[in-house]
């Protein structure tokens, strides 16, 4: 070949051996993205992730507009886990502008923020079923996930895209009888995650398949930055609700699960355990919650910051989310750097799936707890 | 041996789901019950009231023509737009009121925060589905009509598992 | 039919000047409780409690382990550092960027910070400067579990980008902190930034054949909005 | 907006009517009546009540009722309606889709879930022929660098063996199309087709995820026919016969499942296996390589894959019936043909019909059909029920399982035979017979 190529660019060797596979970004078994694997025969011999199929530009997006309408787009991202990616916006703009959070809205802060994180959770492990081939395992998360959106519908008056986290607490009260009917559904929620075990968690067919299936050991995990249950599953007990407690977490009795483990098992299971434990700080967080006060702190008109920056972040279904909010004297942000757990937890990818089989993709891609749309902004 | 076990015990399990209720919801003839009449805003106290976002209402008696929800809508969807109707007010010399193209709209709600005359509310009416885009347009007469809702299905939750019913 | 394209930059003054929706002798609502904001406030408020809580924060004191963290590093580089400021659990450490490979090995060997969770770039065009951001922070070391170090390094920017070729370049600490890898590519398409030593400088996120200036630089505009 | 149809004119419709009919005339004529004729003049036509059954007097069934039954009696035990009615491939493919229907309420079911539910009015039961509608109304796309009469081949083969996997069920005392000596070895011989056919569509399709899924399909199919040749020999060695119909009969007081519960195991676990269903569904592994040798497969093409899978799945378990379960041995319960129709006839008030024909079938064949059906439809629940329970198993675990445990457990099903028939308690000359 004489023609010159762009630079940056070079003709790859071919091996009659390799064989390139294109996972996505329309395949059943990748997200928005693509996962260029080379395999020989079933076993990967190289990995590379190529996101952005749905980049759409957020952070652009934050510095045209004001601090409240960039509500309904910071949300985007995630939209079934609406309420956690808002939260550190919140928790940032609100340390910038110097807001105050009435008590009772921090609580109704972190009820809506673990519904939410239920909801993803199911999402995702709906997903993981399906990937694994187990399709009960899609269905029962999903029909179950209703309950919980019902529960949230109820409070945010929208079923996935709440918009509910404002600057300065909450947009609406909780409607009457909320609290009643919350613990209603949690409790049989629990109920019916702890039938998941039985047929998915303790299945001899779903161990075999996963245990000791990409396993990333406690010095990698913390040397690669990942976060999450990812983190947590290869022994690292770091929970930012229990290390760095914001609003109300402090109060409240939870337990950060880690498993020692580190394969594909543990970081499925690690989010279950989270559920479970979602479910218990729901519980206490209504019982602690004070009945009445204000849930909104006004805000000034036109709200501007000072020549401040602000790093929050909270632990999302998908591991610490942060936001870095730079300010000038504008009602708009000057740069909001959205820091996600799915972004953080991608570079694992070309590392986990060298050397394993084809098989294994699914259980390894996804246990990553990835959400492409998330990771691309 | 644990294996084995572990296989009966999944089946045991599923097997078992076999006698419970179904959870879903058949959607045309039955439609889930929402709290309140919508989401609502209380300038006031500067705090909402729960309820579903849906279609907004507007109430032509008491929009003053001010375009706040239109400012408000503007970094958000760029869903409303104020037009001229043809009735003047007292309180609303310009004649102009919120026309809302729900092709764009993202059911937010921000706009019933920033009206602060108690004009603009949203309801419980979600079925906007049209065979045209210019349908999707609702023109502040149209925006003044008090949807009808049916919908009186709540999930029930018992010993044999929940259902919609 | 009125239009609506107005800058949503300064709603107040707009609404003000070309629209006022209400006149005084019509209307119950008087010009003082006149709305002026997304945020709907009939009454207007005064900043009183904001500024209050502003003379707080400065009152507070420095907490003693950032500073603590913030003067080992200081007194080990001198005026190499800039501390940028000190709060409850954040500290900002400016460094110029021919310094920064030393100052970040010191904090990750010497200070136990391990992996980096976000490396954010935010160009400023007045002072044709461009400051790329490491947000550090420790897994294992548990003391240090709230901290996050904010290490930050200011670049040259130059007004006509050829991202790679320009002047605009420091170098990578992808071999400090192993987590950096994928920020930096971000770091580099979004806004230029090449790293010296980075194994993978390729797109990430934008398309193949994206010409235009790196997009989160100030000179790339939104179609249709005003900023 | 979108164009609606031209202008409507009543003379055009009736000119394509006219067309119409007389295009079908002319086919009829130039290809439909040659073929009758030479159809005719070559097959054997039956006699009855001491008449060659010439077309003439096949028409008559129309003015004497009396002629209706004899003539379908003697169809009956006519070959064609064998391979293509009963015992054969409609009977089959009948099944097949019931089963398919079956499949997707009861999986629903275990899911929370309701399935099928508006087309057909009751529960959906007409969703399947919605579905074929609509595999029929779709566009075959074949891949532009695919060879071509091998792609097009490939599903038409793989139906046509799982027919011919069929063909060898006996399913009732008689009633079977091909009554073989070696039954069980013209059994392994069919099944060993569909690895052929899998791979040979898969290379065929020049495409990547179908050929893996083809590889896969191969190495799952070759690894999993030893034990299942393996787990029947037990069987083999005790009743001394390869024949479908003499293992049934010669189960009459016992089932085989009894005494070689492993071997039910063994056979039920490469079944499967073999009928890639979930957990061994690798072949077809959606998230991983897409639908596998299915890929490229698009409108009645993969209808008649699917079709010919499900057809395989009844062969299947009508031949774990037959061989474990008793086939159609089983209580008289179908209640016996009244008498009193054939001797008096129906009275309906003024008239009496006088039906000698009847009854059509004997009480005993349908006896065995039902309980035929019934074993089979029950093999066949608890093949479905593992898609709802379990997930996909991994490729190495696949062929060690194959390879160590089911051949292990093989081995252990044919001691068991044999020291069964060297104590004298089962087989030729045994205490039980």
């Amino acid at each position: 070949m004489t023609t010159q190529l762009p630079p940056g660019m070079q003709l790859e060797k071919v091996d009659e051996r390799i064989m390139t596979l294109n996972v996505g970004p329309q395949h059943p078994g990748s997200g928005h993205m693509r996962l260029i694997i080379k395999v020989d025969g079933d076993h990967i011999v190289s990995c590379d992730p190529d996101p952005g199929y749905v980049h759409r530009g957020e952070e652009k997006m934050t510095e045209y507009r004001n601090y409240i309408q960039n509500i309904p787009h910071l949300e985007r991202p995630v939209i079934h886990d609406s309420c956690n990616i808002l939260y550190p916006y919140c928790l940032a703009v609100e340390e910038l502008l110097g807001i105050e959070v009435p008590e009772r809205a921090k609580y109704i802060r972190v009820i809506a923020s673990e519904l939410n994180r239920c909801v993803y959770t199911l999402y995702w492990l709906g997903i993981y079923g399906i990937f694994l081939g187990h399709s009960t395992m899609f269905m029962w998360p999903m029909g179950d996930r209703e309950l919980l959106i019902d529960l949230l519908e109820a409070l945010s008056g929208a079923r996935v895209t709440h918009a509910y986290f404002v600057p300065g607490g909450v947009r609406n009260d909780t409607p009457s009888n909320f609290e009643e009917k919350c613990l209603r559904h949690v409790n049989y929620f629990e109920k019916r995650l702890k039938e998941y075990e039985d047929i998915f968690y303790q299945n001899p067919v779903l161990k075999q398949r996963t245990e000791g299936t990409g396993i990333l050991s406690r010095m990698d995990a913390i040397r690669l930055g990942t976060t999450g249950s990812v983190l947590r599953s290869a022994g690292v007990d770091f929970d930012i609700r229990k290390k760095e407690p914001y609003d109300v977490y402090e109060n409240l009795d939870f337990q950060s699960q880690v498993l020692k483990e580190g394969d594909s098992y543990a970081r499925s299971r690690v989010p279950y355990l989270d559920m479970l434990e979602s479910c218990r700080i729901i519980k206490d967080a209504l019982k602690k919650m004070p009945k009445s006060g204000s849930v909104r702190t006004k805000l000034k008109p036109n709200p501007k910051g000072g020549n401040n920056e602000a790093y929050r972040r909270v632990e999302s279904g998908r591991g610490s989310l942060g936001m870095y909010v730079v300010s000038d004297s504008k009602p708009e942000p000057y740069r909001v750097k959205i820091s996600v757990g799915s972004f953080r937890n991608m570079i694992c990818m070309p590392y986990l799936l060298k050397g394993e089989k084809l098989g294994n993709m699914p259980a390894v891609y996804w246990s990553l707890n990835y959400w492409p749309v998330e990771a691309d902004r | 041996m644990s294996t084995v076990a572990g296989i009966i015990r999944a089946l045991n399990s599923g097997v078992k789901h076999l006698a419970v209720k179904r959870f879903t919801l058949r959607y045309p003839e039955q439609k889930l019950k929402f709290v309140g009449d919508g989401f609502q805003f209380d300038p006031q106290t500067g705090i909402g009231i729960a309820g579903l976002k849906g279609r907004h209402i507007l109430f032509h008696d008491k929009c003053t023509g001010c375009q706040l929800c239109a400012i408000a809508c503007e970094g958000i969807a760029e869903a409303i737009a104020m037009v001229k109707v043809n009735n003047t007010w007292k309180h609303n010399k310009k004649a102009i009121m919120p026309q809302i193209d729900y092709g764009k709209c993202v059911f937010c709600g921000l706009c019933v925060d920033a009206c602060p005359f108690y004009a603009l509310y949203m309801t419980n009416d979600y079925e906007l589905s049209s065979f045209t885009k210019e349908a999707l347009i609702y023109t502040p007469g149209q925006l003044a009509v008090k949807p009808k809702v049916a919908q009186d299905v709540e999930i029930k939750i018992d010993n044999r598992g929940a259902t919609h019913g | 039919m009125v239009s609506k394209k107005k800058t949503n930059a300064k709603p107040s003054e707009t609404v003000k000047e070309e629209s006022h929706p209400v006149t005084e002798e019509s209307h119950p609502v008087t010009e003082e409780s006149h709305p002026v904001t997304e945020e709907s406030h009939p009454v207007t408020e005064e900043s009183q409690p904001e500024v209050a809580k502003k003379e707080e924060s400065t009152l507070v004191p420095e907490p003693t382990f950032e500073k603590s963290i913030a003067s080992r590093i200081v007194s080990k580089f001198g005026t190499k550092t800039v501390i940028g400021f000190i709060k409850p659990n954040r500290i900002r450490i400016n460094t110029k960027k021919e310094d920064i490979l030393d100052v970040a090995s010191y904090i990750r060997d010497e200070l136990n910070f391990d992996h980096a969770e976000s490396v954010s770039g935010v160009d400023y065009p007045e002072s044709k400067e461009i400051e790329v951001v490491y947000h550090l922070g420790s897994y294992s070391d548990p003391q240090l579990a709230k901290q996050i170090l904010t290490l930050a390094t200011r670049l040259p920017r130059e007004d006509v980008p050829n991202p790679g070729k320009d002047s605009t370049r420091m170098s990578s600490l992808r071999d400090i902190f192993y987590s950096v890898e994928f920020h930096e590519r971000e770091c580099f398409e979004m806004l230029g930034v090449y790293f010296e030593g980075h194994p993978d400088n390729r797109r990430l996120l934008l398309p193949e054949d994206w010409a235009d200036v790196p997009p989160l630089r100030k000179d790339f505009r939104i179609k249709g909005r005003v900023a | 907006m979108s164009t609606i149809a031209p202008e409507f004119r009543l003379s055009r419709f009736i000119a394509s009517l006219t067309d119409l009919i007389f295009w079908i005339l002319v086919l009829f004529t130039l290809v439909g009546l040659p073929i009758v004729m030479i159809v005719l003049f070559y097959i054997e036509l039956p006699v009855i009540n001491g008449e060659l059954l010439t077309p003439y007097l096949a028409l008559t069934w129309l003015a004497d009722p009396s002629r209706t039954l004899p003539i379908i009696k003697s169809l009956l035990y006519t070959d064609f309606f064998r391979i293509a009615a009963f015992p054969g491939f409609g009977f089959a493919a009948l099944l097949a889709s019931a089963i398919i229907f079956i499949e997707r309420k009861f999986l629903a079911k275990m899911q929370l879930r309701v399935g099928p539910l508006y087309c057909g009015k009751v529960e959906g039961i007409l969703q399947l022929m919605s579905d074929g509608l609509k595999l029929l109304s779709k566009e075959i796309i074949i891949p532009a660098k695919a060879d071509k009469p091998i792609f097009w081949a490939a599903p038409l083969l793989f139906i046509g063996t799982a027919a011919a996997l069929v063909s060898l069920i006996p399913v009732a005392p008689g009633w079977v199309v091909a009554d073989i000596d070696v039954g069980i070895l013209a059994v392994f011989a069919v099944i060993g087709f569909f690895p052929i056919i899998t791979v040979l569509s898969s290379w065929a399709s020049n495409s990547k995820f179908p050929f893996i899924g083809g590889i896969r399909a191969l190495h799952q199919m070759i690894s999993f026919e030893i034990p299942l040749i393996l787990s029947l020999l037990g069987i083999v060695i005790l009743t001394g016969t390869l024949n479908l119909t003499e293992i049934v009969e010669s189960q009459q007081h016992y089932w085989w499942i009894i005494f070689m519960p492993i071997g039910a195991i063994v056979f039920f676990i490469t079944l499967l296996a073999e009928l890639e269903r979930i957990p061994f569904d690798l072949p077809e592994a959606e998230s991983e390589i897409v639908a596998g040798w299915l890929t490229e497969f698009s409108g009645m093409m993969y209808g008649l894959v699917q079709l010919g899978s499900y057809v395989k799945l009844y062969a299947f378990a009508a031949l774990f019936t037959i061989l474990f379960l008793g086939g159609w041995n089983g209580p008289m319960v179908w209640p016996p043909f009244p008498e009193e129709i054939i001797t008096e006839g129906i009275t309906m008030g003024p008239i009496t019909v006088k039906i000698p024909g009847l009854p059509l079938l004997d009480q005993e064949m349908l006896n065995a059909t039902l309980w035929f059906v019934i074993k089979t439809v029950v093999v066949i629940m608890v093949i479905l029920l593992p898609r709802g329970v379990f997930p996909r198993i991994r490729i190495d675990l696949l062929l060690h399982t194959g390879w160590y445990k089911l051949i292990g457990l093989a081995f252990v099903n044919i001691f068991i035979a044999l020291a069964l028939l060297y104590a004298g308690v089962l087989g030729p000359g045994g205490l039980i017979q």
